[in-house]
């Protein structure tokens, strides 16, 4: 135990959430579909340049940035039917954002207010002289104990989010994975790329490659190397090059 | 006038006055041998008399305290010797901001509005006595303004926060309208704290 | 309502209040800007006003000091006995633990390593005898074991205590990451004399 680490992070990080309100408030825009489809390509590369996350919060924006993704996929493609929980998590993200929102026009009233007309309390009395009055609790062994909850409750090093970062997959690599893929075969069904099957419920590392990709597929297609193309409601996402190098816009 | 004549507002004042810090509702009313109602009347009676005073009294949900008055702020400024630190960062404004309004607060619940573990500012607001942790209804802890972050902002209660009562009203109509409740899909937050 | 509209008599109250010892008139006009006739017109003024009420102003010819009223002494008494038989609790443990492993260490130390403002359980324990203040090296105070609390204890020397150097190494790393600055409110706080 006195060998532990301690490791406090002593830089305040912006979450996606903040990071997402400053985009759209710099932008004066209304939080809604339009405006988030709007910010998400600002949101895209401030990940990207970004590329030391405390560890932990890139899970965070990885989940953001997915959800956005949506939104945005949907501005370019309305064919698209997105699911309940889909629908959900966007809603879900507005409501926040909404909420964040407001928390920052209160925190402006409490700028405004904190230490300008401070109540004092009052000093010390010299008057009164300490009269002494043990507590027959301040027992050697009770003395221990409370040192040991001290030391007990010193706050630790974080240790599991490297986990969690290791099974995130950098954007450019998959970027890089994705074209030299596309390169060899025109035909690609995401769901392969994706690397699991039709079947197994995803885990969350699955999940978050799944995020990943599609985040690169569709800065790729944004980028009009490839274009996006779904045959089926429910069936994968097909990608065939359309004419790589020449790029096309929807 | 003995002391058990006196005015029960009188009474208060005295012990918060001799006192000198904040006194739990609980322990005013046991040293003053009266039930919480009685005591809430008392101070509600004392807030009155001390309109206008060089005194006033700064209340939470579970603590009165006696400093001086927001108006005399300027006077007591020039002559305490104290480092007074008014740097807050946006981040801990939005959470005291959180805390404020909506408080007393989960960890979970702050986190969730910010989108980001607050860990670490909540620990800095809890050494900077700013807020305080207490038993929550289930497990774990909420958060809550301390009389100190009232005095510090130069008012009595948070009632007395801008937009105080509209708030809590915006809130209370959000949670009837959600009651199927967001806390399911929050962010992670299982860093220690 | 600033602090220089309100009225004298609320002013001398806010100072008296907050100084909490004897304060001469001289220093009384010097630190309000008023002549010794305004002063005393106001210390009247402030005497009318807190007639009836749970504190009053004790003056001789040359001093002013706010006290409790005379009917609340018995409450006060009362009060004073509590204060000094009431159970330390685990957070009054903690912090007699960090001084005496730790001591002499400044009130910023204990609320960094406990996680918490310590400022009033440190009222508690100097009112007790249990702590003393000591000047510390920069600004500010630091806090000591009492000698009546080493021999109550039968601690001959600190390292008598159980793994007394291992202990106040690891809290000492600890304090020592306290990063400049992203504390709050400082030492040479509201308790300095």
């Amino acid at each position: 135990m006195l060998e532990e680490q301690y490791k406090i992070k002593t830089q305040v990080f912006e979450g996606p959430l903040e990071l997402l309100l400053d985009l759209i408030e710099k932008r004066k825009l209304f939080i809604n579909d339009i405006s988030l489809s709007q910010v998400t390509d600002d949101f895209l590369s401030y990940i990207k340049e970004k590329e030391n996350f405390p560890l932990g919060l890139s899970a965070n924006f990885i989940l953001v940035a997915s959800t956005l993704l949506l939104i945005k996929s949907k501005s370019l493609l309305p064919s698209i039917e997105l699911t309940e929980e889909e629908q959900g998590s966007i809603d879900d993200l507005e409501r926040r954002l909404k909420e964040l929102e407001r928390i920052r026009e209160l925190s402006l009233h409490v700028k405004s207010l904190f230490g300008k007309r401070i109540i004092f309390g009052r000093l010390q009395s010299r008057e009164r002289k300490p009269v002494f009055a043990p507590d027959p609790a301040m027992t050697m062994a009770n003395i221990v104990i409370a040192a040991q909850s001290v030391l007990n409750s010193l706050p630790k090093k974080e240790m599991k989010p490297e986990v969690t970062v290791k099974k995130i997959i950098s954007l450019e690599e998959t970027i890089d994975k994705l074209t030299a893929r596309i390169a060899k075969s025109l035909k690609l069904s995401f769901r392969d790329f994706a690397g699991h099957g039709t079947d197994s419920a995803l885990n969350h590392e699955k999940k978050v490659e799944v995020i990943v990709s599609f985040l690169a597929m569709l800065e790729l297609a944004k980028q009009g190397i490839i274009a996006v193309s779904q045959n089926d409601l429910f069936d994968d996402i097909h990608m065939e090059t359309e004419s790589i190098g020449v790029p096309k816009y929807f | 006038m003995s002391g058990h004549t006196s005015a029960l507002s009188a009474r208060i004042e005295a012990l918060l006055f001799y006192k000198a810090e904040p006194v739990s509702y609980k322990k005013l009313a046991d040293l003053l041998s009266v039930s919480r109602e009685e005591l809430l009347d008392g101070l509600n009676e004392l807030e009155k008399a001390l309109e206008g005073r060089g005194i006033q009294l700064v209340r939470n949900d579970e603590e009165a305290f006696l400093g001086t008055s927001a108006a005399a702020s300027e006077l007591i400024e020039a002559i305490q010797r104290e480092e007074l630190s008014r740097d807050l960062g946006k981040a801990g404004l939005e959470t005291l901001a959180i805390v404020l309004y909506k408080g007393p607060v989960t960890r979970r619940e702050i986190d969730y509005v910010r989108g980001v573990n607050s860990a670490f500012i909540l620990r800095n607001l809890l050494v900077r006595g700013l807020v305080e942790r207490v038993e929550g209804e289930g497990r774990g802890y909420s958060y809550r303004p301390t009389t100190d972050l009232l005095s510090f902002m130069g008012i009595g209660s948070r009632s007395d926060l801008p937009e105080f009562a509209a708030v809590r009203a915006e809130m209370e109509k959000f949670a009837a309208s959600d009651s199927e409740g967001s806390e399911g899909k929050e962010e992670k937050s299982d860093d220690a704290a």
